[in-house]
């Protein structure tokens, strides 16, 4: 690939094209859907290659860089560009939309193409969040993105699909609304809509703390933080396993993308202020909704549940990094946190997008989600129980899968920075074994419980293609972090300088 | 050499778990024998080497060594690494790991052999041989954590290996969850440890464990605790968990609904031992902290006699058992409280041989009895299966430390060594220990009197069908027991001669040479076995000395009342039952333990997240502040309609009326 | 002076004739009352020098427009007493802001600086000719929003036309066009391939 | 002499006869769309006194172009009023109340 391509914009373009040609392949070509579908999202990874293989570790600077001007008279422009934490998060999102591909491939009949197209081209929206270097484009293309999910929840989602597309985008529109209000602050006093821009401009403190509070309201509610979960179990419970399984891995990433890229640098004398409160909401996700998942009856939902309780593991590692610098001045401690946070990040796409996709095996199977109309499905579907309980190991964060090193490093760093937080952390290790192997115990284990459960099938070899490589990867981030942490840690140690000098 | 042994070390760790990986995924392409055949070569092999390089250390003088295999992570100057750090410790751990694990893999052939998850249940004990090896090889908090986890898992898998048993699942569920409150104060020590010594390698924070003495930590405001207290406690917390000390020991028996080689695997040999050895690896650490040793010492004493009482009552051979090496556990505890390291390992390894040949035993009692556990329904099996019985014997002389046997040496140096301790506390252990030989001796015989001697308690029904399918009722049985094949007596055997002579052989070297060398640190002033040393006089005299002491008595006094109870009048023990019921129903209830925890822990926490979820989640946030604003919204906007009639004349009238008053304000502004 | 006198003839015609179309029992009257003012108007449009427009004022207005409207409501079968019914209500209503209105207006061109010289219309040169001045205007100057508003006329022929189609089921048509455009391979013969030889015979019908 | 003062006061005038008919007549949508008519007439009478009195001739071209558009509004008016009277059988305003309903 010539260095001068831009593969950012094709990120960002290819699978809105693949999306349309897609929907016209619905009408002329309906055979061709599925494999032109998977063509593009496979292409689209493939292509997503270069940005790991390419990045220089060394520099926290925009890579990729493409920059162009859209909108004169506002100095809006189309400028994409990746760092660190971006990165992964694209790699991240084109893997995922192959698996959604891949998955909705037989269990989909109605409106296949539509389907198809809206994860294409949902694909290319995230790809643009993740890269948009102008806050302009990153606020069109956030609020795009709400276009394709509200559909596929309305469309393909369960039978109280309409409620929970109501609540998810009134709950998302809320937020975002308010974000506008603070971009357009923003470059009034900037003249620009350059994120970079607005990470340079010196602000005043409660002009700081409103932006701060604008932002949070926007990027909590996608995170989400408590108390503005709970659009999460709704959508997550009406919406198809494909659409869970992006909701989870990718559009909750976006509220952590959110956090590290414009909160934190553009507010930092603020983030440090209401440090104790991004703590506590983390520390209240994390136990609160530990002892909410437990009781939960529905598969979905408590994945779900369990989601905002990991996700409050990274919100505790991007903001103890002030606790941290406050109680030792250790950057090395403070970078351990929220690289934490990022892992974590990553690895919740994968386990979590693992978690629905195995409900939704079993969900196409019996239909429904009620863990009391499952029991020893194991005997039926041995393989299924093998990826099953792998990836439940990985939501209760056992050693050698991924989604031990983000909490293993966020616990480790928090321990910096105050006891006291540390053990409220920590209350994840046995709360989450209780809630996710409770719920093995309860569809897994056993005798068989009916004869639904019985007559189940085991993985075909699409799933088994779909959760084999899922493992894998859950598998490699587990035992070999390093090259994930190393690709992070220049833009992270920035972050930490940006969001540790007063822009008073 | 040295650039030889990384890929032998490697090699140690890594051929397991090939093993386990082979014969777990292609559970459906390779034949019984292949999986059997193919775990079997590798354990050996990891045994063998393990073996070769326990005989470079000790005779080779081949000195200790700590490499770093790879970066799992870094972040500027904090490492994670993946590293092994062999010496004499890690390594007489490796062999004894490695050993009983194979002694355990050939024994399943025969237990086993009708199961149909026989591949499976190759492919978890490879796995957990893995986990254990490197648990006990890292030489940092990291990879020991991995490991840590990782036999956990493995733990849980095959508790509940027959995952159609309900109570099986349950068991693992318990185990898994019990283990995690363990872990949660392991890690939080572990995140100390970062915190204050910067690093996770053993040499690193041991080289700079003085600087952690200084340090203090202020956990509640005004309550300032020594950071080496906090750690230390912290860290015991995991080993308490692990070891199945008092309180978090309920998921041990329970855990005996796994197959029983795992029962002698893991949760006896090696599994639980790895708090006593996670301790005892980090002694330097330990030995900062009297408090911490302190209250190792009392919960291991605690442990070490009133569970031995539960296990008086108990009626399942392998509870029976469970509880003996609750009780065990608590001995090698309470010898690390001492300081005496070395006792409390020495005792680890004994224990090792003798309670792995004790539930191979009971597990070949269970087979003779097709698969039943009740010893109410035994007796008299000492004529059906000499080789199972005279083994069962030795381990059972070992177990109440009788002397000459492996478990006399390593018991009475802890008994003395707790005796000889001048820590706070060690008075109260000591009593507990003491008597804990008599408990000892009590339930061990009871065991073996109920299940080899006195009456045939079980019926043979020969008409029931030859080939054993028809479902019998507990205590009856298709055929006359018989004595086990030889896959199973030979483990017996050969586990049978270690429990008799390893003590015997390895006291002088272990406790009394300076075998551990560096890998124990006993700091100044804390050397009980310094005074032991100079009382010792070789293996022998022990035993003769041995006659004086109050230990040896208190156990024979045991195996007597056991006799007279079980053997010379066997009604009697249900008559004592009636006269002290009370006493009876705690011990039969284990302290009530369980009823606690499913009432307040498991119970409470579920109506806990049920408030959560709906007053919290439902009523708080969905009621209030969600809909509520939506309600908010809706009568704002009824008041609103009003205004809205329909006709179209309001709307003009309205139009009309409001350009007026626009036209009049821009007249008269 | 005779022009005085029209203007005051015709203005009071102008509004008593306004008057009459908002107060007229019927519909029918209130019509007519508009035509007589929209009549008058034209008159004192023609005091204004401005001819052209006073000519398409009846020509359009009254002899098209106020045509259909007449239509319209003659073809209506209205019950013009229903519609009186409340009329009082409102009228206290109409009256005070009529009043208001003109108040305000009268303020407003009394008391304001209008920018004009009031009374004296300049004279216009010989030869004068109105419509041709405003033709002038019109085709150059504002010759793109005549076009607009040709076009604005023809939307309204459009609009009014599909408004008022009604399709009445039942009613029989030819479409010539599709006749003529039908062949037989389209529709009339369809080709069917069939086995040659019969299926064997199924075992569960 | 006729002054300008003249004319915009007998606009205002009709204009004010508008209004009131809107409230006046306010059921049936004919007589309102007569008063439309009313209102418009004054606006004409406006452009056409100032184009005299300032001597410009754009003011009656405006003329012109409200003619237009008023006479497109009264057919589409009238069009919408026969579609009504279809559907409802009255023309009366009172029935038109679909959007409360």
């Amino acid at each position: 690939m010539p260095a001068h391509f831009p593969v950012l914009s094709a990120m960002l373009w290819l699978p809105i094209i693949g999306g349309c040609v897609v929907l016209l392949a619905g009408r002329v070509w309906p055979e061709a859907v599925r494999w032109l579908a998977l063509l593009f999202s496979v292409v689209v990874f493939a292509m997503s290659i270069p940005l790991w293989s390419e990045f220089n570790t060394h520099t926290a600077a925009m890579q990729f860089v493409e920059q162009a001007n859209w909108i004169g008279a506002f100095n809006v422009h189309y400028s994409l560009g990746v760092d660190g934490i971006s990165m992964p998060l694209i790699l991240l999102t084109n893997f995922m939309t192959v698996l959604v591909v891949i998955a909705g491939w037989e269990v989909i009949h109605y409106k296949l193409a539509q389907y198809m197209a809206s994860f294409l081209i949902m694909a290319g929206l995230m790809n643009g969040v993740f890269a948009a270097m102008d806050a302009l484009l990153f606020y069109v293309l956030w609020e795009g993105m709400l276009i394709p999910m509200f559909i596929i929840i309305g469309i393909w989602g369960g039978p109280r699909r309409i409620y929970a597309t109501l609540k998810f985008f009134l709950y998302t529109f809320f937020g975002s609304v308010l974000m506008l209000v603070a971009i357009i602050y923003l470059y009034l006093q900037a003249g620009s809509f350059s994120i970079a821009a607005f990470q340079q401009m010196p602000l005043g403190m409660t002009a700081q703390v409103l932006i701060f509070i604008a932002f949070l309201v926007a990027f909590g509610v996608k995170v989400p933080m408590w108390p503005v979960h709970t659009w999460l179990p709704a959508a997550h419970v009406e919406a198809p396993t494909g659409g869970s399984v992006i909701l989870a891995a990718i559009l909750l990433k976006m509220g952590t993308y959110g956090l590290l890229r414009f909160s934190l640098p553009i507010a930092p004398n603020a983030s440090h202020a209401l440090m104790w409160l991004m703590i506590g909401l983390s520390l209240v996700a994390i136990i609160y909704i530990g002892f909410v998942s437990i009781v939960q009856t529905d598969m979905k939902k408590l994945v779900a549940y369990s989601s905002v309780a990991h996700m409050g593991f990274c919100t505790l590692g991007f903001f103890i990094i002030f606790l941290v610098l406050a109680r030792t001045a250790n950057q090395d401690a403070a970078a351990m946190g929220m690289e934490g946070g990022m892992v974590q990040v990553i690895s919740h796409g994968f386990v979590s997008g693992a978690m629905f996709l195995c409900i939704g095996v079993m969900y196409d199977r019996l239909h429904t989600r009620e863990i009391s109309a499952y029991g020893g499905v194991v005997n039926p579907m041995p393989a299924f129980a093998f990826f099953f309980v792998l990836f439940a190991m990985a939501n209760v964060a056992l050693p050698g899968t991924s989604g031990f090193v983000g909490e293993w490093m966020v616990i480790l760093a928090t321990m910096h920075a105050n006891f006291w937080v540390a053990f409220g952390a920590a209350f994840t290790l046995f709360l989450a074994a209780a809630f996710t192997l409770w719920l093995i115990k309860r569809v897994l284990f056993g005798p068989v419980g009916n004869e639904h459960v019985a007559k189940m099938q085991d993985l075909n070899k699409r799933e088994f293609v779909v959760l084999g490589l899922l493992a894998v990867a859950v598998i490699w981030l587990g035992v070999y972090p390093e090259p994930l942490l190393n690709v992070m840690h220049a833009s992270v140690t920035n972050l930490i300088h940006q969001a540790t000098i007063s822009k008073l | 050499m040295s650039a030889f042994l990384p890929m032998l070390l490697v090699a140690i760790v890594l051929a397991p778990l090939t093993a386990a990986i082979i014969v777990g995924c292609g559970m459906r392409f390779i034949p019984r024998r292949a999986a059997h055949v193919l775990t079997i070569l590798a354990v050996a092999l990891s045994t063998a080497l393990s073996a070769w390089v326990l005989w470079q250390m000790v005779f080779a003088g081949m000195g200790s060594y700590d490499i770093n295999l790879y970066d799992w992570g870094s972040i500027g100057n904090i490492q994670f690494n993946i590293g092994f750090m062999i010496d004499r410790l890690s390594v007489l751990m490796m062999t004894v790991v490695s050993f009983v694990s194979l002694m355990v893999h050939i024994y399943t052939i025969g237990y086993m052999a009708e199961d149909p998850g026989y591949k499976r249940f190759f492919s978890y004990i490879s796995l957990f041989t893995f986990s254990m090896l490197i648990l006990v090889m890292a030489n940092n908090f990291l990879l020991l954590f991995i490991g840590w986890e990782l036999v956990g898992l493995v733990s849980y898998l095959l508790i509940g290996f027959w995952y159609t048993r309900p109570t099986a699942i349950r068991a693992g569920l318990k185990a898994f969850i019990v283990n995690r409150v363990g872990d949660f104060g392991f890690i939080l020590g572990i995140a100390l440890v970062l915190a204050y010594s910067g690093s996770l390698d053993y040499s690193q924070v041991f080289a700079h464990a003085s600087a952690l003495a200084g340090q203090h930590l202020e956990l509640f405001s005004g309550l300032v605790w020594s950071v080496p207290t906090v750690i230390c406690i912290l860290l015991f917390v995991g080993a308490v968990g692990k070891s199945a000390q008092v309180p978090l020991h309920v998921w041990l028996p329970d855990s005996m609904e796994g197959p029983t080689p795992i029962s002698a695997l893991i949760h006896a040999a090696t599994m639980v031992t790895a708090g006593i050895f996670m301790v005892a690896r980090l002694s330097p650490l330990f030995e900062l902290s009297d408090t911490a040793l302190s209250m190792v010492m009392i919960v291991g004493a605690i442990t070490a006699l009133f569970l031995g009482l539960v296990g008086i009552v108990q009626n399942d051979i392998k509870r029976v058992i469970a509880y003996s090496t609750i009780s065990q556990l608590g001995y090698m505890a309470t010898a690390l409280g001492a300081s005496a390291y070395a006792a409390g390992i020495f005792h680890l390894m004994t224990h090792a041989f003798f309670k792995a040949l004790l539930f191979l035993g009971s597990g070949s009692v269970i087979m003779a009895m097709h698969h039943d556990q009740d010893m109410r329904n035994m007796g008299g099996l000492r004529k059906y299966m000499p080789i199972t019985y005279f083994t069962f014997l030795a381990g059972s002389l070992a177990l109440i430390a009788f002397p000459g046997f492996a478990g006399f040496f390593s018991k009475d140096t802890i008994i003395d060594a707790v005796h000889d301790s001048q820590r706070t506390g060690a008075v109260f252990a000591y009593w507990c220990v003491l008597l804990g030989t008599f408990v000892t001796g009590l339930y061990t015989f009871r065991c073996v009197f109920m299940t080899f001697h006195g009456k045939e308690r079980f019926v043979v029904e020969h008409d029931a069908g030859h080939d054993g399918r028809k479902e019998l009722a507990p205590g009856h049985l298709p055929h006359a027991p018989r004595e086990s094949p030889w896959v199973v007596t030979v483990p017996l055997i050969l586990l049978g001669i270690a429990s008799v002579v390893i003590g015997w052989l390895t006291i002088q070297p272990l406790l009394y040479g300076d075998f551990f060398g560096t890998s124990i640190y006993v700091a100044p002033g804390h050397h009980v076995m310094q005074k032991l040393a100079e009382e010792f006089h070789g293996a022998g005299a022990m035993m003769v000395a041995s006659v004086t002491t109050p230990t040896l008595w208190l156990a024979l006094a045991g195996l007597g009342v056991a006799w007279f109870f079980y053997v010379f009048k066997p009604a009697w023990p249900a008559v004592l039952a009636r006269w002290f019921r009370p006493l009876y129903l705690l011990l039969l209830h284990k302290f009530y333990f369980d009823e606690a925890y499913a009432l307040f822990v498991e119970a409470g926490s579920r109506a806990l997240g049920r408030m959560l979820w709906i007053g919290g989640d439902g009523a708080v946030i969905d009621g209030v502040l969600v809909d509520g604003s939506a309600r908010a919204v809706g009568w704002f906007s009824r008041i609103l309609r009003r205004g809205q009639t329909g006709y179209l004349y309001h709307y003009a009238f309205v139009m009309i009326i409001g350009l007026c008053v626009l036209l009049g304000w821009l007249l008269l502004r | 002076m005779i022009q005085q006198i029209v203007f005051i003839v015709l203005a009071a015609l102008t509004v008593g004739s306004a008057l009459g179309v908002i107060t007229a029992r019927h519909t029918v009257h209130a019509a007519l009352f508009l035509v007589m003012t929209f009549v008058a108007s034209a008159g004192l449009w023609l005091l204004l020098h401005a001819e052209f427009l006073a000519l398409v004022l009846v020509l359009v207005y009254v002899g098209a427009v106020m045509v259909l409207f007449l239509f319209i409501v003659m073809m209506l079968d209205t019950d013009s007493q229903s519609l009186r019914q409340g009329l009082v209500r409102y009228a206290p209503l109409g009256v005070v802001v009529a009043l208001i209105v003109f108040a305000e207006i009268g303020y407003v061109v009394y008391n304001r600086e209008l920018g004009v010289s009031f009374g004296t219309p300049l004279p216009q040169a010989a030869g004068f000719s109105n419509t041709r001045a405003l033709g002038e205007t019109i085709y150059t100057v504002y010759a793109f929003p005549f076009e607009i508003a040709a076009v604005v006329l023809l939307v309204g022929i459009v609009a009014a036309i599909m408004l008022t189609l009604r399709r009445r089921p039942g009613v029989r048509h030819q479409n010539i066009s599709k006749q003529v455009r039908v062949s037989a391979k389209r529709g009339r013969l369809r080709i069917v391939n069939m086995p040659s030889e019969p299926r064997p015979p199924e075992k569960n019908p | 002499m006729i002054t300008l003062f003249d004319f915009l006061a007998l606009s205002g005038a009709l204009f004010a006869i508008g209004l009131a008919g809107v409230f006046l007549n306010r059921k049936n949508v004919i007589l309102l769309l007569m008063c439309v008519e009313l209102l418009l007439l004054a606006a004409n009478f406006n452009f056409i006194a100032f184009a005299r009195f300032l001597n410009d001739i754009s003011g009656q071209v405006f003329v012109f172009f409200i003619l237009t558009v008023a006479a497109a509004e009264a057919s589409i008016g009238l069009a919408i009023v026969v579609v009504l009277f279809r559907n409802r059988s009255s023309i009366n305003v009172d029935d038109i109340d679909s959007l409360k309903h």
